[in-house]
């Protein structure tokens, strides 16, 4: 699956993006969780993948033979989604309190700290 | 040495603390310090006068090859004494001229940091030490110049003086480092054996040009003059200590001390030579229109400086000669005649000449002061300055080539500096009285007593020569051309060629003042060009930078979002791509093509479920759109041997979610904001980022990977671990501080919510 | 004594959520299934509804039979044309009464053939239903009360 | 065991940010625990340092996992130099947020927050393992979110929206660049990686890879043409929050570049540093510039940072022990006087109620104090001798001439000259210039309403890192040595390797 | 044997998951719909489950099966109920054919009142 | 190929199907109910899968995962009503 | 806000089956997929299901303790079970075990301990953000 999902990752990785240089605050959101996906999948894609043959030791045993699919990055990912579900989270609501602040969610009308005067 | 270095500043520091108390003697209290460091260097007088050196060096910052290494010969001892003798006037001057003015107490703290700083300098044998100093003058003299700093005029020139001399330290020090790469150190004693090695490298030419462009800034030559006449913002006792007798000369004083090493070679010599003699005219000239005081002598001043460059550029024994006569002759009378210029302007509240006349009669010792101090000015036996202009003139004539031509120049300037001396010196004392702003009367002895003592000074010097000056002439000249001189000075040459050139220089002079007014209104309406002059330039460097930095500003820092994000993907992309393009054959990659029939579904859920997002014209639309993506992430996650992954996926997809739904009525419908132009320009940079990712991808699992680690875990995570999840006992227990910064974010964000939500301050942030 | 059965049916659970059948098992889940009810105390509230779980669970496992049929049903309806359909939204009076048993209801509703609970009106009184086959509201309301309300009554009380 | 200690600078945070949430509701214990907790970690840091130049390299498995296998803690000169700096730093800024935090954003966990941030600052200082970095940073970035708009005015989130929407990207671009590397060295632990790194094969792929960190790092570092963020953001938020992010966030981002570009991407100089160069001249340039063109007292600041940043990367690309040194060193100086400034700014503020240069004037009349310890940063700034500017310039332009990178020493100088400009421009504007029409002799309301004790609190920092600066430059010896100790570390990465790894 | 019955059960499941797709696809309104697919998929599932449980003949699995069915049937009418009485909020059309509606006029708009 | 391993590799493909199938109606629509309708079908036949291709690969450890898709289907479902709900009150 | 009684209802019933799963994800997630995340964010939909059902208040009240409070508590007990490594002088961190075995658990140590830690930390969290936002709705 892998030509697979380098076209998908490429294609959430390209989602991400356009959807960060919308206007609207909510597509900017909704392009960090692609981004966010993209991450995953790309480190999941990376770390090499195995069908059918999770990481866990059967009862009794101590160790596991191959094939069978690395552990580490999927503990990379599980942290990187949970950091990532922290920080969408936060982001999220001061996306909403921005707009309720700055009364448009449209990022072209949010160029006051950078004006020159 | 240091000593004496640490004393000045630690007594500047307490300037403050006494001045209050004390205010009323506080101009002897004040004349005390550089007195006392005039006497301790001039018990050195008869070592140095014999030859000797005195050189002591104590660590500062040893492993860039940075100390104090003061080393004190002829030269240095020379303008030691320069700048205390004359610090003591001007300390005892000022005591009673800053008394009516706001924070005095300040004045005296950079008075008397640049004063020990300019005897730091002067004798710091170590370039990046002498280099310190030097930065700490244009500092303090930055500091006086707008020492009235309500006044935008002096906020404007202090500024000016400090980036023209500030930028030409910064080539200063460049050259200087640039030279210590020959020798390996920074000792200026340490270049003396090298010249040869030093004209031969290939920073030569650099070394000279930066090092004069230092010097060039400092002493106002040509084309930097222009910040020296704005200076004059400043109160007198700045002017005629910093801006005429002693900082001014420091730039004068590198070309002497690195002459040594840098000399001999003609882009040394004739580059100072002709910069010096412009500077001598082109300064005489510019004074033709002044009628203040101040100004005047500032011109005449940048015309001795333009002398003095010029005859270390000529480099004949004689030439050294008559720049180190000229040198101290200039500190004496025109030190004098600056503070006389400033008796005038406190007692009579102006500084215009066409104001001033008839003041014999209130202020005799200021007329008889004046009087001696323009006498040697313009050149008239037997003061100093007379030997002075008969030197300079003898040194001219032994340059072969373009001695008459310099001659002639220097004629011209001197006469022009004759009609300033007049101006200055003698106008505002004879003649009809006229009334002034203030009811004129003589100067409290603080103030005239320095002056006075100067001017007499420069009598005896002209009287008798070899006492004062002669002794330490051929040290100097050592240190200089590294040979002795070998001449004696002398007040009478006898009737010759130079005495004819000093004669005709005085009548031109007083010829010249006479048909003043006359010139004035012929020359009225001349008005030289703006590209002509110097300062446009500077004004024109400044305001170009102005418009430019604001137009690259508003260009880069434009205040839009999606442009930020565009610079710095196709940077990433531009640059990462061009990276993976050095690869050779990374195109060339043979993916894993089989794919199963739930492989295929799920591909194309996850690609039409993307598309819809970004197509959505809903929010919740996309929302549920972005919910299946996260949702066939879980399945992937599955099929790929990772439950863990799927259970945290889903769970965080629906509580996404969750949020989403409680935050989302909030905000406002998607409206159609993009133009087409830039969602083609979006498309072509997220295609970019996606295909290059794509690339990546297929072209890092086509190589093989071997790790360790995988199978340690696996290995150790039953005894060691304890557990059968590897994947659970790595974030708890192998990489459990991964989790613990994993939580604390999470913390931190539920913290963030909260605030977010509960805190909302106006826009003053109350 | 309900919170007693309560906990020893979540110690059950624990047991076949663990997977192996002992008593240590059973004793870990005994405790967390008393931490559990301490939380969760004020939303079960003093409700007599435990007694009767094995009785529902029962009445879960003749539903299955019913949902059996009702899936059958609904073949037919999705292989055939649609046409003959004939739905409507229909309010039924209720007369079970506790949360409980309007929750039940309604779910079991749902889960038989041709009919979807809706919503409840706020004073608890009647149940309104979407169902695909309705030649008449009356007999409709009839069928229902008399079939599944009155069977689930029964169950109940 | 004594290398536990090196664990301490990330946990001591924690723990005094646990304990405020304990008592959330009480300001006055958040206070002292903060202040408490600040100078703990300074003490703590002091010693480890003092351990660290004594022994060398100290590095600790956490879960005694021997390394690559866990995640190593690792204490070289550098980390422990920048922790120490961030003790100070936090010290600083404990004390100057008493006398200038309002109570309302006391009360929503203001100080529990800067405990966060200092704990992931220190963490991304003292890991040697490249996905437990990408953790800190976002510990850090996280609580410097909830900072910068703690409080909600307009500005802030305006602000925020493009710290946090550019800072989230490059940590996309970290993580991506983290999870190829893993797919290409097979390895996360520094060390490791540098040992490895030799035998590769596919070396251009990992040039690929260093790119890509390079963006990530370059972001956060706020280089040319990835800093909009930070001049967006900076000026936004309250002073003791500018300032401790302007001393000590981007420095991370430089950190890493350090870290990155002398332990571990050392394989392909020719085309990584040329490309930190040339972003280097830009970056000094555009930041420079980019504050010439402000009238803002804290905007003019912000984008300094950018221009230092310059100098640091430099010094990075230039790639000699001694530019390296020089980079160290800048940092070092940038950190305490660029928070310096911002408290300044703030006091400023606080008295006239302004940052508009337009609308300030006369505080050299009013505050003669504050206008000396305003002189003592800012010409350190700008480069003026013996502050401690001064020698981080020199150490940089020296390396760069030995290297006869001429041009771009040129441009260094030339950015040191409008440095100057700034500053004085500052100095003119606030100190020297009388209250403009309209506002002369204006005193803000509030500023009337503080108390003395808080008027010290304000000033003490202030003085402190002033002479922190003025000990940098007049005893430039040690640091210098340091710094050259430092750039020794990181360029023979031998030591690190055999600290890190053992014996292997 | 085991297998079989479990592979039946399998095949079984699928096509009642298959048809409540169709179902989900071929209904006129949402509400037929909804009406359909509730029991369809959860009848589907549960058979799917239980094939699952044979299969593995282990009483952990059998119950985590049994939980995973007792879930779906305790949630699927519940969520059917709620999203019904949102879309009816919402007002999603009804099929033409739906020839009573008792419960129009019957929810006061402003508190979602029902009586 | 024995029995089960045909019925396992005939349900994934059913299943399959009928994911698309219901996938089909969350990208028509017409109603964002019909889209959320579709979306917590889609998560309970996910659960079918995973059990089925459980038994293919011969491992259990996905089969949790069924329980904590159900429940959590269930909140995501009852999460968007509840957003609809608002939403439509004035 | 009007609520439905049968969504109430099952609420009631669900969240203690939820929570005892949260509960048997994290204990066993050591052995099998689970988890004090995944475990904290079950208990977390639970609570999450009987906020939506019943409102804000309702679950604010049977959650009894302030969110922060489990946040900090979370965060304590993580930091606690580093300390024993530390009190038998090991690197930070290390695990330290009882040589006992518990039913699903396995062995009990501090790793364990951490991931109570973290389960509490992640209800916590998802609870002060969800009911946070819930408030402000009001
Ligand atoms: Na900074
Ligand atoms: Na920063």
């Amino acid at each position: 699956m892998n030509f697979l999902l380098a076209i998908i990752i490429g294609i959430l990785y390209g989602a991400g993006t356009y959807m960060i240089l919308r206007r609207s605050l909510v597509k900017v959101i909704l392009g960090l969780i692609f981004l966010g996906h993209a991450a995953n999948l790309l480190i999941f894609t990376i770390g090499r993948l195995t069908k059918g043959a999770p990481a866990f030791i059967p009862q009794g045993a101590e160790t596991l033979a191959e094939p069978y699919a690395d552990p580490l990055p999927q503990a990379l990912i599980l942290t990187a989604i949970v950091i990532g579900f922290g920080v969408q989270a936060f982001a999220i609501v001061l996306f909403k309190r921005t707009y309720q602040t700055v009364g448009t969610d449209d990022l072209d009308k949010m160029k006051s700290t950078d004006e020159l005067k | 040495m240091l000593t004496l270095i640490l004393i000045g500043f630690a007594a500047s520091a307490i300037a403050p603390l006494i001045y209050k108390p004390l205010k009323n003697y506080f101009g002897w209290i004040a004349a005390s310090f550089p007195l006392y460091i005039f006497l301790s260097f001039l018990s050195k007088y008869n070592q140095i006068a014999s030859g000797n050196i005195i050189k002591e060096t104590i660590e500062w910052i040893p492993s860039l090859g940075i100390n104090f290494t003061f080393l004190l010969d002829g030269l240095s001892l020379t303008f030691v004494l320069i700048i205390t003798l004359i610090g003591v006037v001007v300390f005892l001057y000022a005591g009673a001229y800053m008394r009516g003015y706001e924070h005095a107490d300040r004045f005296f703290v950079y008075v008397g940091i640049f004063m020990t700083s300019m005897v730091g300098m002067v004798i710091s044998d170590n370039m990046m030490t002498l280099f310190v100093f030097w930065e700490l003058t244009s500092i303090s003299s930055y500091l006086l110049i707008g020492f009235n700093h309500h006044n935008e005029k002096s906020r404007k020139y202090a500024l000016q003086a400090l980036l023209v001399t500030g930028g030409g330290g910064l080539a200063l020090m460049a050259g200087f480092i640039l030279l210590s790469q020959i020798s390996g150190s920074f000792e200026i004693s340490a270049l003396y054996n090298l010249n040869e090695n030093i004209r031969n490298a290939s920073t030569y030419s650099a070394i000279v040009i930066l090092v004069l462009i230092g010097a060039f800034t400092k002493s106002a030559q040509f084309p930097f003059h222009f910040w020296l006449p704005n200076a004059m913002e400043a109160p007198t006792p700045v002017s005629a200590y910093l801006h005429s007798a002693t900082m001014v000369k420091a730039g004068i004083y590198i070309i002497a001390r690195m002459n040594h090493s840098l000399g001999g070679t003609a882009l040394w010599q004739d580059t100072i030579l002709i910069i010096g003699a412009i500077t001598m005219l082109f300064a005489a000239i510019l004074s033709y229109n002044q009628m203040d005081l101040k100004k005047l002598l500032a011109y005449s001043t940048l015309s001795v400086l333009g002398t003095l460059t010029m005859l270390l550029g000529i480099g004949s024994k004689l030439a050294i000669k008559a720049f180190f006569i000229y040198i101290i002759a200039h500190s004496l009378y025109k030190g004098t005649l600056f503070l006389v210029a400033g008796i005038l302007d406190h007692e009579t509240g102006t500084r215009d000449v066409s104001k001033l006349s008839g003041l014999r009669k209130y202020m005799p010792i200021t007329m008889v002061t004046a009087a001696f101090a323009s006498f040697s000015m313009m050149g008239i036996i037997p003061l100093v300055g007379f030997i002075g202009k008969e030197t300079v003139y003898s040194a001219i004539l032994e340059v072969d080539y373009w001695g008459l031509f310099l001659l002639a120049v220097a004629v011209i300037g001197n006469a022009l500096i004759v009609m300033i001396t007049i101006l200055v010196g003698f106008k505002p004392f004879w003649g009809k009285l006229i009334s002034t702003p203030k009811e004129p009367h003589e100067a409290p002895i603080k103030m005239w007593l320095g002056p006075l003592a100067l001017a007499v000074l420069g009598l005896l010097m002209g009287i008798f020569p070899n006492v004062f000056i002669g002794r330490l002439l051929d040290q100097s000249a050592i240190s200089i051309i590294s040979e002795k001189l070998e001449l004696t000075i002398k007040l009478w040459h006898g009737f010759n060629f130079v005495l004819l050139m000093s004669f005709v220089t005085l009548l031109l002079g007083i010829g010249i003042y006479f048909f003043r007014l006359k010139i004035l209104d012929i020359t009225h309406n001349f008005k030289l060009k703006k590209i002509f002059k110097p300062s446009e330039w500077y004004e024109f460097l400044l305001n170009g930078m102005m418009s430019f930095a604001k137009f690259q500003t508003k260009v880069l820092q434009n205040g839009y979002l999606r442009n930020y994000i565009i610079f710095i993907l196709v940077t990433a992309v531009t640059l990462a791509s061009f990276a993976l393009f050095r690869i050779e054959n990374a195109l060339k990659i043979t993916p894993d093509f089989s794919i199963t029939f739930y492989e295929g579904a799920i591909a194309l859920i996850i690609i039409i479920s993307t598309f819809f997002v970004i197509t959505s014209d809903s929010r919740l639309k996309s929302i549920v759109g972005i919910g299946v993506v996260g949702f066939v992430m879980g399945i992937i996650f599955i099929i790929h041997s990772a439950p863990d992954l799927a259970l945290t996926t889903f769970a965080i997809e629906t509580l996404t979610v969750i949020l989403f739904v409680l935050v989302l009525y909030k905000l406002p419908r998607y409206l159609k904001f993009s133009k087409p132009l830039s969602k083609l320009r979006d498309i072509i940079i997220a295609s970019g980022v996606g295909l290059f990712m794509t690339l990546m991808v297929l072209y890092i699992t086509s190589i093989d990977l071997t790790s360790e680690l995988k199978r340690f875990y696996t290995d150790t995570s039953v005894p060691g671990g304890k557990g059968r999840n590897v994947v659970n006992v790595i974030l708890v227990d192998f990489r459990a501080i991964d989790t613990l910064g994993e939580i604390t974010v999470l913390a931190i964000a539920a913290l963030g919510v909260y605030a977010l939500l509960k805190l909302k301050l106006d826009d003053r942030g109350e | 004594m309900n919170q007693l059965l309560l906990n020893i049916l979540l110690g059950i659970a624990w047991v076949l959520l663990v997977g192996e059948v002992e008593f240590e098992i059973f004793v870990e889940g005994m405790i967390i299934g008393y931490l559990i009810l301490w939380i969760s105390r004020s939303a079960l509230g003093g409700t007599k509804f435990f007694r009767k779980i094995p009785v529902m669970i029962m009445f879960i496992f003749y539903f299955i039979k019913e949902l059996i049929i009702a899936n059958l049903k609904v073949a037919y309806d999705v292989i055939t044309p649609k046409d003959y359909m004939k739905p409507a939204i229909i309010a039924v009076p209720l007369e079970v009464k506790t949360d409980l048993e309007i929750t039940l209801f309604a779910n079991l509703l749902t889960l038989t053939p041709g009919t979807l609970s809706l919503d409840v009106s706020s004073n608890k009184n009647v149940l309104y239903v979407h169902a695909l086959y309705v030649k008449d509201a009356d007999s409709f309301r009839d069928e229902l009360k008399n079939g599944l309300e009155k069977r689930l009554l029964e169950v109940l009380r | 065991m004594i290398n536990q200690i090196i664990i301490l600078p990330i946990i001591l945070p924690l723990i005094f940010a646990v304990t405020m949430l304990f008592f959330w509701r009480s300001v006055a214990v958040h206070r002292y625990i903060n202040l408490f907790g600040t100078l703990v970690s300074l003490v703590v840091s002091i010693i480890i340092l003092v351990q660290v130049i004594s022994e060398g390299i100290i590095s600790l498995q956490v879960g005694s996992w021997q390394a690559p296998f866990g995640i190593s803690i690792v204490a070289d000169l550098l980390s422990t130099v920048m922790v120490v700096i961030t003790a100070v730093i936090g010290f600083a800024t404990a004390l100057y947020s008493i006398g200038t935090i309002d109570p309302d954003r006391e009360k929503y966990l203001y100080y529990p927050l800067l405990q966060f941030l200092l704990m992931g600052i220190n963490g991304a200082f003292l890991t040697g393992d490249i996905f437990n970095l990408y953790v800190w940073f976002e510990v850090m970035l996280i609580s410097s979110f909830v900072l910068l708009v703690l409080g909600g005015t307009r500005g802030q989130f305006e602000g925020a929206i493009k710290y946090v929407t550019l800072n989230l990207l490059s940590s996309a671009i970290f993580l991506a660049a983290v999870g190829i590397l893993y797919g290409v060295a097979g390895t996360l632990n520094m060390a490791d990686l540098a040992r490895r790194i030799p035998f590769v094969e596919q070396k251009e792929l990992l040039t690929v890879v260093s790119v890509l960190f390079m963006i990530a790092f370059g972001v956060k570092a706020a280089i040319f043409p990835l800093f909009f963020w930070l001049p967006a953001s900076y000026h936004t938020p309250p002073v003791a929050v500018s300032a401790i992010f302007a001393g000590l966030l981007t420095k991370v981002g430089v950190y890493a570049l350090i870290r990155f570009f002398t332990t571990i991407f050392v394989h392909d100089i020719g085309f990584t540093h040329n490309l930190l160069l040339i972003s280097a001249v830009l970056t000094m340039l555009t930041g420079v510039l980019g504050a010439a063109a402000q009238s803002d007292f804290r905007k003019i600041l912000s984008f300094h940072i950018i221009s230092q940043i310059g100098y640091m990367i430099l010094g990075l690309a230039l790639f000699s022990p001694l530019a390296i040194a020089g980079a160290i060193f800048y940092i070092i100086h940038h950190i305490i006087v660029k928070t310096n400034l911002f408290f300044v700014s703030g006091v400023v503020d606080k008295m006239k109620g302004s940052f508009d240069l337009n609308k300030l004037g006369g505080v050299y009349k009013f505050y003669p104090l504050l206008g000396l310890l305003f002189l003592i940063p800012a010409l350190s700034l700008a480069g003026i001798p013996p502050l401690s500017g001064f020698w981080a310039k020199f150490v940089v332009i020296k390396a760069g001439l030995e290297v006869q990178e001429y041009f771009v020493i040129g441009i260094a100088l030339l950015v040191g000259l409008l440095t100057l400009f700034s500053m004085t421009k500052i100095w003119n504007e606030v100190f020297w210039k009388d209250d403009p029409r309209g506002y002369e002799n204006h005193l803000d309301e509030s500023y009337k309403q503080i108390t003395s004790t808080k008027k010290y609190l304000v000033i003490a920092p202030i003085v402190f890192l002033a002479l922190i600066t003025i000990i940098i430059g007049f005893y430039a010896e040690p640091f210098f040595k340091y710094a050259n100790d430092a750039a020794e570390q990181l360029i023979n990465s031998s030591v690190y390797i055999n600290s890190v790894l053992g014996m292997r | 044997m085991i297998e079989i019955i479990s592979g039946v059960f399998l095949l079984l499941g699928s096509v009642f998951i298959l048809l409540s797709a169709i179902g989900l696809l071929r209904m006129p309104d949402l509400f037929t719909r909804m009406s359909a697919t509730t029991k369809a998929s959860t009848l589907g599932i549960g058979l799917v489950l239980i094939g699952t449980a044979i299969f593995w003949g282990d009483i952990g699995i059998a119950a985590r099966a049994l939980s995973i069915i007792i879930f779906l049937l305790l949630t699927a009418p519940v969520a059917a109920h709620i999203i019904g009485r949102a879309a009816y909020f919402d007002k999603v059309p009804l099929w033409k054919k739906t020839h009573i509606d008792e419960l129009k006029g019957k929810y006061d708009e402003e508190s979602h009142e029902l009586s | 190929m024995n029995f089960i391993e045909f019925a396992a590799y005939i349900s994934v493909i059913v299943i399959g199907l009928s994911i698309l199938i219901i996938f089909l109606r969350l990208v028509i629509g017409p109603t964002i109910e019909d889209r959320i309708v579709a979306l917590d079908l889609l998560s309970a036949n996910t659960i079918a899968f995973i059990a089925v291709y459980a038994i293919q690969n011969n491992t259990t450890t996905f089969l949790d995962v069924g329980i904590i898709l159900a429940m959590l289907a269930f909140l995501g479902t009852i999460s968007f009503a509840f957003y609809l709900e608002r939403r439509t009150k004035r | 806000m009007m609520f439905s009684v049968i969504l109430s209802t099952a609420s009631r019933y669900l969240l203690p089956l939820l929570l005892i799963f949260s509960f048997f994800l994290l204990l066993r997630g050591h052995n099998e997929p689970g988890g004090g995340f995944v475990g904290g964010l079950v208990a977390a939909a639970a609570y999450a299901l009987y906020f939506i059902a019943n409102g804000v208040y309702e679950a604010e009240k049977l959650l009894k303790a302030e969110p922060i409070k489990i946040i900090s508590l979370g965060l304590l007990i993580a930091i606690l079970s580093t300390i024993p490594s530390i009190i038998i002088g090991q690197n930070f961190m290390t695990g330290v075990w009882l040589d006992i075995n518990f039913p699903v658990i396995g062995k009990i140590g501090t790793p364990l301990f951490f991931d109570v830690g973290v389960y509490l930390l992640v209800l916590g969290i998802t609870l002060k953000i969800i009911f946070s936002l819930a408030e402000e709705d009001k």
